[in-house]
């Protein structure tokens, strides 16, 4: 299953293997770290939504974080994309793009997608308009006014309509797709955007047994090339991905290891049953 | 790129729309004037300069209304000021026009007569070069698209939206208002610029003027919806839809959404002002009203009205309102805001696609995007 | 002086049950009618010199009745005698009997300012002697603004036989303004000390004089004169300081009523009600009424129509407000930029059917007694009574929404309703009641700024167009749902726009004021008191 | 594509306006029609809405007279909602589509000078009833209302005299427009002509609208305490009420601190609570006030018309100087069509001059032979509690009036069209 060209992996690979001298905004791997959290620090009127947070993903892992509503992760998420900008502490995308300076779409643009816990996609587009605006390609205003789709992007939003199943669906309005539809083609758009680091909120929520497998298979096969930092509930679906696993609580690390040991973690069992 | 860009711009509208842009074309730039100038005043099929003047007056709200809709029905960003960009525009070419006046004002200066009442001597410097006919067009570009350029990318950078970024237009557009009602400002004061008498040399009242001006406005109109056309049919304007919807989205998708609300806003700004020049020489008057909130909220009522996200339905509006207007004036002066209002609730109430959406109900289409 | 005291109260006491009237000169009556105000204020010097004629007080009181008659158009001339109208009575001014029955036709005696300022002067000369110490009291100020020559043995006797210490001070003052052009330097240096405890900026006008040596030989005077002024130009500079804060502020209190409802429909429940100018018109209104009411059927109580008319008004509008929520607002929750347009069309109709009720023009809304006229701090410093009730008004009206919104039920499903409409419908609030209830109050609200407004400004059809931009600047520079941003807001606007008119005029004043609050808005979007957190941006 | 077909009907709609708009007035041969061009709706309408109504008064009593020539007036009444574009509109509406003989109209000068071009160019003809600033003299236009000479002049005049008060400082305060800032500069050339230096004079603009007069009084008190002030204003319509509460209740008596109004009459103190107001002074051409038998009448026809014609507060229905000027206008120029014969523009206008009418201000008023503006008595009155006027001063009889004021340089020898 080749989910996009081989070209882009090939990429992915020379940059963590070698290195070399670095054009500004690149992406260093040099340390096979794609994510450096250090002390992050975020308080909304005295609520401390995280607290001396610290984590990294290394390249190519797929993580997957879980941990009671209200432990901070969404705004683990605001604040690696740019939306949140936090108190103190420090998020490093590789060694050298400082997230705390970069705007949200200077982030996305360095190589960070992100699903919302709620599919976020352009319900007046069609499908293949949503793939479309996805697409990695000049997004400058300039360019976009004097756009043509080449052949070339053409296939490739064909590709993807195939991967995603929605070739039928190509043409009609996003709004209409069911939700599970909705979470397929806003996990497409990620992956038009050829992001070197994954954030996905909650992404088989309203999916069906058959959809959720799916959607792990795929996960599974995009770890190695991308990063991928899943937030679920869903423990059969963690499993399935079988990443590590880090527990957040209170806005920061319970606990961190394979599915197995952080249940078993008493710390762990006492936050979630003490809720 | 293959295809050369005036290409795709034209190909945009599709030959339905070419059609009836002919249409309107042949009316609105042949019939129509030659109606009016080459026909006895008495004659059944006369076109007086009433009709003329007014017909040049709605196009020109026509194509504010259409530029409101670029930025509202389809960045979804409501402008509650743009009448200031439309007064911008005539107040800039109203100074060219102040300046053809020449030596036939009441006082018979080299000045207008607004500043020999307050015994200025000579020009202020922001008046400089306006007497050039090109210049003064210039200035009706710039200076309107700067201060929304300005005013924007400051907005704009700090996310300001919804109802936030309606309010500080309004904001804007009264400040202005009362900047411009100021006489000291040097524009006039309450009565503006008035008794205008030539372009080039050309008496403003001659109907030959009167037919040039009718046939700019409606060239003008073509344009911008060609314009518009091609705009939404883009790319850009496919982004400037999925700002509309979902911002976030967007920005996380790695556009910066400041550059494109930027330019829309720009351009549309843009479009008020020529609006706004053609629009002073027709009714003969500028004045700070056309900046008061109340004038931009009724650009808003015509988009509305007519149907937002769609590129006729906010020419459809003008024209519907602001005939509305004349007939319910004459027809019943005293109760004529009691139908005004009724329509504005009406509308929003039970057309939120506007007349656009009613037809499309009636012809039993859904309507898309 | 005790004995005259007494003298005076028996005469008080003897002429209390019998009105005896002691006839008055009908020649110089007469010359009252006449045509040309120099012989008019020729009379009435004349009389009010009369006044003292007999030594017991009687003839004064007579002279005062005709005197202010005469200032109250209320002497007429009826078959060529001068006669005072008392409700139906009419009464011969010389002979002080009633003549029935009542003349038909009679003319008024009509008097210009000149003469009306020349009657004051007169009036407070003899009111001077009066009994009541307010009368004196006002006396002896009216007096103080008109010190001529000629007033110096009426002062001498005044200053004599005054007790009260604080008419005596004034009474001191004006006599100190004679005492500038004694020939003695003594006692022009006594009279100066003594003006330089005044703070009447017209004291500086006379002192200032006194600088130039041309004007003032003596040295003494001249350095004393100096110290004086500064003293008076400090505690001037310094009352001009304070009635600038208190315009501010009162100006603040008046937006702040304006804007009040609007933080509760917009701030509150996200409503933009381009009608909201429209609800304080209908408040005003309602107070219009009230008064048109009180003066048909309660005319005795007219003073206090200003309270009858807070209730009406606060449920007049409250009533539109519920209504307009129930047949359009209701319909567009969660579209906040089309209820702009439909409240728009709605403050149209709002208009035009107060231009069809109560025409076109505005309508008279009085003061009443209690709130006409002002506290005067100092000469220069006047604090209109209508302003301070209304910065109390406002300050009740506040109290009152805070403890609605804190502490009823009411407020509770209102700030259920606004952080989390579903949930609050889970848990069993009835969330559409409770919208048309906010709405209700925050147009009641409105209602009562339009009572506010009454009693400063125009009631018209178009009176709300004018308050619809300064309320929406007032709850956006506050932030949105906070009410303690609002009266930050409104208050801060209301002195910064006071001190900046002083300073650069009116009209850039407001200008400025406005580009602050965009270039506000750049730097905190969300207001004054911003709410942070997930919420706020959704 | 669904929206190719709004673009036809687009199309449509422009052709259809335009015989719409031709349509709306069938022609009728046996009436003569008469343009009424006041604000109905708008900041305007509160002045201009009894103007509509004294015009139509006046057309209803000439056609129970027989009407003119022969015909019945037919009055064509149109809403131009203080809108100035929208008076030019109107007006060319009025002219060239509904082929009014006549325009009675405008309020404001800004409306004037919008609709001007419009009657120069349609030769046809505007009569104006509102005092005004002058330096205007059009072929098409006859001035009813007065020129500052007419109004302004004299009641300074009157201010520095004896009985005014003596004033010697004065406050010249307006709302910020063209007609304040004329009026002030001839004052203010008039004032140096009288020895009044610069440093005693304060010139003060508001703007529009303008409800706070907190600061403005405090000043004018401060002012007022260098010498015997006067305040002459030229506040515009809806500020009035603000201003002179914040007056009264500021302490600053009439008898301190007289102001003299151009712009308040009998109709616009309908609105205010007048205790606080006694004393203070307008001056106009004419009052309600004035004791003549024309003036009774003039006064007992209009209350009669506004029972009759259930206008609002019809009770309380009161006459004043713009309603006096709009009668003498239209009673003037049906004297003039009966002369010239005609309802020619041109002919009309040369009928005019010299036009005399029986006014209710007790005078027989004529319109100059050569300056389109009438001959007008001045009145001085002080307003007293019930929203009357006691005159106290007023002209021996109608002055010409100078629409070129001789204190504005570079007037000289523009005293005729």
């Amino acid at each position: 299953m080749s989910l996009h060209s081989s070209e882009a992996s090939q990429q992915w690979d020379d940059q963590a293997a070698t290195s070399h001298v670095l054009k500004p905004g690149e992406l260093d791997l040099s340390h096979k770290v794609i994510l450096y959290l250090e002390d992050i620090s975020v308080s909304f009127d005295g609520f401390k939504a995280l607290n001396n947070l610290s984590l990294t993903i290394d390249a190519g892992e797929l993580r997957c974080i879980i941990g009671p509503n209200g432990a901070g992760k969404t705004t683990m998420m605001d604040v690696i994309t740019g939306k949140t900008r936090p108190e103190s502490g420090s998020a490093f995308f590789g060694q050298t793009l400082d997230l705390t300076r970069l705007s949200e779409p200077e982030i996305a643009h360095a190589g960070i997608g992100r699903k919302f816990q709620k599919p976020t996609i352009f319900e007046s587009h069609s499908v293949f308009e949503n793939l479309e605006l996805a697409m990695k390609t000049d997004k400058r205003v300039r360019r976009s006014l004097f756009a043509v789709l080449a052949d070339g992007q053409r296939d490739r939003v064909a590709d993807m309509l195939r991967q995603i199943r929605l070739a039928e669906q190509a043409e009609r309005p996003a709004g209409l797709l069911s939700h599970g539809q909705k979470q397929w083609l806003e996990i497409g758009m990620l992956l038009m955007q050829e992001p070197k680091l994954l954030l996905l909120d909650e992404p088989v929520a309203g999916m069906t047994d058959d959809e959720t497998e799916r959607t792990g298979e795929l996960f599974k096969s995009l770890a190695g090339k991308h990063s991928l930092v899943v937030v679920e509930h869903d423990m059969a679906f963690i499993e399935q991905l079988g990443g590590k696993v880090t527990v957040l609580h209170e806005g920061a690390v319970l606990a961190e290891g394979d599915l197995a040991t952080v249940q078993n973690d008493q710390r762990v069992i006492e936050v979630y049953l003490g809720r | 790129m293959r295809i050369p860009f005036i290409v795709r711009f034209l190909k945009a509208t599709p030959r339905k729309g070419w059609i009836a842009l002919g249409v309107f074309a042949i009316v609105a730039l042949v019939l129509l004037p030659a109606l009016h100038l080459f026909t006895a005043k008495d004659s059944a099929l006369h076109v007086s300069d009433y009709v003329i003047t007014v017909g040049g007056k709605i196009m020109c709200y026509a194509i504010v209304a259409v530029a409101m809709d670029l930025i509202w029905g389809y960045t979804g960003i409501l402008s509650l000021g743009h009448g200031v960009f439309f007064a911008l525009g005539g107040y800039a070419f109203g100074m060219y026009l102040m300046r053809a006046i020449g030596h036939d004002g009441v006082y018979q200066s080299d000045l207008p007569d607004f500043m020999v009442f307050l015994d200025w001597k000579a020009y202020p410097w922001y008046w400089s070069g306006t007497g050039h006919l090109l210049w003064a067009l210039l200035l009706v570009l710039v200076i309107p698209a700067l201060l929304a350029f300005i005013f924007g990318f400051f907005a704009f950078r700090s996310r300001i939206k919804g109802v936030y970024f309606s309010i500080i237009t309004q904001a804007m557009t009264y400040a202005f208002m009362l900047l411009f009602f100021r006489n000291e400002t040097g524009f006039g004061g309450n009565n503006g610029f008035t008794d205008f008498k030539r372009i080039l040399g050309y008496g403003i009242t001659t109907p030959g003027m009167r037919v040039a001006l009718f046939a700019l406005s409606a060239a003008l109109l073509m344009f911008t919806l060609l314009l518009g056309r091609y705009l939404v049919t883009s790319k850009l304007g496919r982004v400037l839809a999925a700002i509309r919807d979902a911002e976030s989205r967007v920005m996380f998708l790695g556009y910066n959404p400041l550059w494109y609300k930027l330019f829309v806003w720009t351009l549309s700004a843009m479009l008020c002002a020529l609006a706004g020049a053609l629009y002073v020489p027709q009714v003969g008057i500028i004045n700070p009203g056309e900046m008061s909130p109340a004038n931009s909220i009724e650009i808003a009522i015509w988009a509305a009205v007519g149907g937002r996200g769609t590129l006729i339905g906010p020419v459809l509006g003008a024209f519907l309102v602001n005939l509305a207007k004349s007939w319910f004036t004459v027809a019943f002066p005293e109760y004529w805001l009691f139908f005004l209002g009724l329509l504005f609730i009406l509308v929003t109430l039970f057309l939120p696609q506007g007349m656009v959406g009613l037809w499309r109900k009636l012809r039993g289409r859904e309507h898309g995007a | 002086m005790r004995r005259r005291l007494l003298k005076f109260l028996l005469c008080i006491f003897l002429s209390s049950g019998v009105p005896a009237w002691a006839a008055l000169d009908a020649k110089l009556l007469q010359q009252l009618a006449a045509d040309a105000s120099d012989e008019k204020i020729a009379a009435i010097n004349k009389l009010a010199q009369t006044g003292d004629a007999d030594g017991q007080g009687q003839t004064r009181r007579e002279v005062l009745r005709v005197l202010k008659a005469l200032s109250e158009d209320a002497l007429y001339v009826a078959d060529g005698k001068i006669v005072l109208v008392d409700g139906k009575r009419v009464i011969d001014a010389a002979s002080g009997e009633e003549i029935n029955p009542a003349p038909t036709e009679r003319d008024s005696i009509d008097i210009n300012n000149r003469v009306r300022r020349e009657l004051a002067s007169a009036l407070a000369s003899l009111r001077l002697f009066s009994p009541e110490r307010e009368t004196r009291f006002a006396a002896a100020q009216e007096l103080l603004d008109h010190v001529d020559a000629e007033m110096a043995p009426l002062l001498v006797r005044a200053l004599a036989t005054e007790a009260d210490p604080q008419i005596k001070q004034l009474l001191t003052l004006a006599d100190a303004q004679l005492g500038l052009k004694n020939s003695d330097p003594t006692a022009r240096l006594a009279a100066v000390k003594t003006l330089a405890g005044s703070s009447n900026p017209s004291v500086k006008r006379l002192l200032v004089p006194l600088l130039d040596k041309n004007v003032e030989s003596d040295e003494r005077v001249r350095l004393e004169a100096q110290s004086s002024l500064k003293a008076i130009d400090a505690r001037l500079a310094f009352a001009d300081k304070l009635s600038r804060i208190f315009s501010g502020l009162s100006l603040g209190s008046i937006l702040l009523l304006a804007a009040l409802g609007l933080a509760i429909t917009y701030g509150v429940m996200g409503v933009i009600n381009m009608a909201h100018g429209e609800l304080l018109m209908v408040g005003a209104y309602s107070t219009f009424v009230t008064q048109t009411l009180f003066r048909t059927y309660f005319p005795g109580a007219l003073d206090w129509y200003v309270a009858a008319a807070i209730p009406l008004a606060f449920f007049a509008a409250a009533l539109v407000g519920i209504l307009m929520e129930r047949t359009v607002i209701r319909w567009l929750y969660g579209r906040p930029l089309e209820t702009l347009l439909a409240t728009w069309g709605l403050s149209l109709v709002l208009i035009q059917a107060a231009r069809s009720i109560f025409g076109a023009q505005n309508v008279e809304v009085a003061n009443p007694a209690w709130m006409s006229g002002g506290i005067e701090l100092f000469a220069n410093v006047t604090l209109p009574l209508n302003r301070i009730v209304i910065i109390g008004f406002s300050l009740c009206v506040l109290f009152l929404v805070w403890i609605l919104m804190n502490r009823t039920r009411l407020g509770m499903f209102v700030r259920a309703v606004t952080q989390n409409r579903s949930m609050a419908g889970c848990v069993g609030v009835p969330t559409g009641r409770i919208d048309t209830l906010a709405f209700g109050l925050g147009a009641g609200i409105a209602g009562l700024g339009g009572v506010a407004l009454s009693q400063i400004a125009n009631v018209g059809p178009d009176m709300g167009q004018g308050y619809i931009v300064d309320s929406f600047m007032v709850v956006v520079l506050g932030g949105v749902g906070q009410l303690a941003g609002a009266v930050w807001a409104a208050l801060g606007l209301g002195v910064a726009s006071k001190f900046l008119e002083g300073w650069l005029g009116a009209v850039i004043a407001k200008i400025l004021v406005l580009v602050f609050i965009i270039i506000f808005i750049q730097k905190r979007p969300q207001g004054l008191f911003a709410l942070k957190g997930r919420f706020a941006e959704s | 594509m669904k929206r190719r077909n709004f673009i036809k009907t687009l199309a449509l709609s422009v052709s259809l306006a335009a015989a719409g708009i031709t349509s709306f007035h069938a022609q009728a041969a046996d009436t003569i029609k008469v343009g009424i061009l006041h604000s109905l709706s708008g900041t305007m309408a509160i002045s201009e809405t009894t103007l509509k109504d004294t015009a139509l008064l006046a057309i209803a009593e000439i056609n129970a007279h027989g009407g003119v020539l022969g015909k019945q007036l037919e009055p064509v009444v149109v809403d131009p909602a203080s809108n100035w574009p929208l008076f030019a509109e109107k007006a060319r509406q009025l002219v060239s589509q509904d082929k009014v003989a006549v325009v009675f109209g405008c309020w404001t000068s800004v409306s004037r000078k919008s609709v001007l071009p419009v009657f120069k160019e349609l030769n046809s003809l505007l009569f104006y009833p509102v005092q005004y600033e002058g330096e205007e003299l059009e072929k098409n236009v006859f001035y009813t209302g007065a020129a500052p000479n007419q109004q302004a002049i004299p009641a300074v005049e009157y201010l520095m005299s004896k009985d005014g008060g003596g004033a010697k400082r004065f406050v010249l305060l307006g709302t910020d427009y063209v007609y304040p800032r004329t009026t002030n500069k001839i004052l203010r050339a008039f004032l140096h002509s009288k020895g009044v230096k610069d440093s005693d004079i304060d010139e003060k603009y508001t703007p529009f609208g303008h409800s706070d007069y907190q600061t403005i009084v405090a000043d004018i008190k401060k002012f007022a305490a260098g010498g015997k002030t006067a305040v002459i204003s030229t506040i515009n319509g809806d500020s009035n009420v603000p201003f002179y509460k914040e007056l009264g209740n500021a302490g600053l008596k009439a008898t301190d601190v007289p102001v003299v109004a151009f712009s308040v009459g009998e109709e616009e103190l309908r609105g205010v609570d007048t205790k606080p107001l006694v004393g203070h002074l307008a001056a106009w051409n004419y009052f309600e006030s004035i004791k003549n038998p024309v003036n009774a009448e003039f006064i007992k026809k209009w209350k009669a018309y506004a029972v009759k014609m259930k206008l609002a507060n019809a009770g309380k229905a009161v006459t004043n100087d713009p309603m006096e000027a709009t009668y003498i206008g239209i009673n003037m120029w049906k004297q003039a069509v009966e002369k010239a014969k005609s309802t020619d523009t041109d002919k009309v206008i040369a009928a005019m001059a010299g036009q005399t009418f029986k006014a209710p201000d007790g005078f027989t008023i004529e319109m100059d032979k050569t300056n389109h503006h009438l001959h007008k008595p001045v009145f001085i009155g002080e307003i007293k509690a019930d929203g009357q006027f006691n005159i106290v001063w007023k002209t021996k009889g109608p002055i010409r009036a100078q629409p070129w004021s001789p204190y504005i340089a570079g007037n000289e020898g523009k005293q005729k069209l």
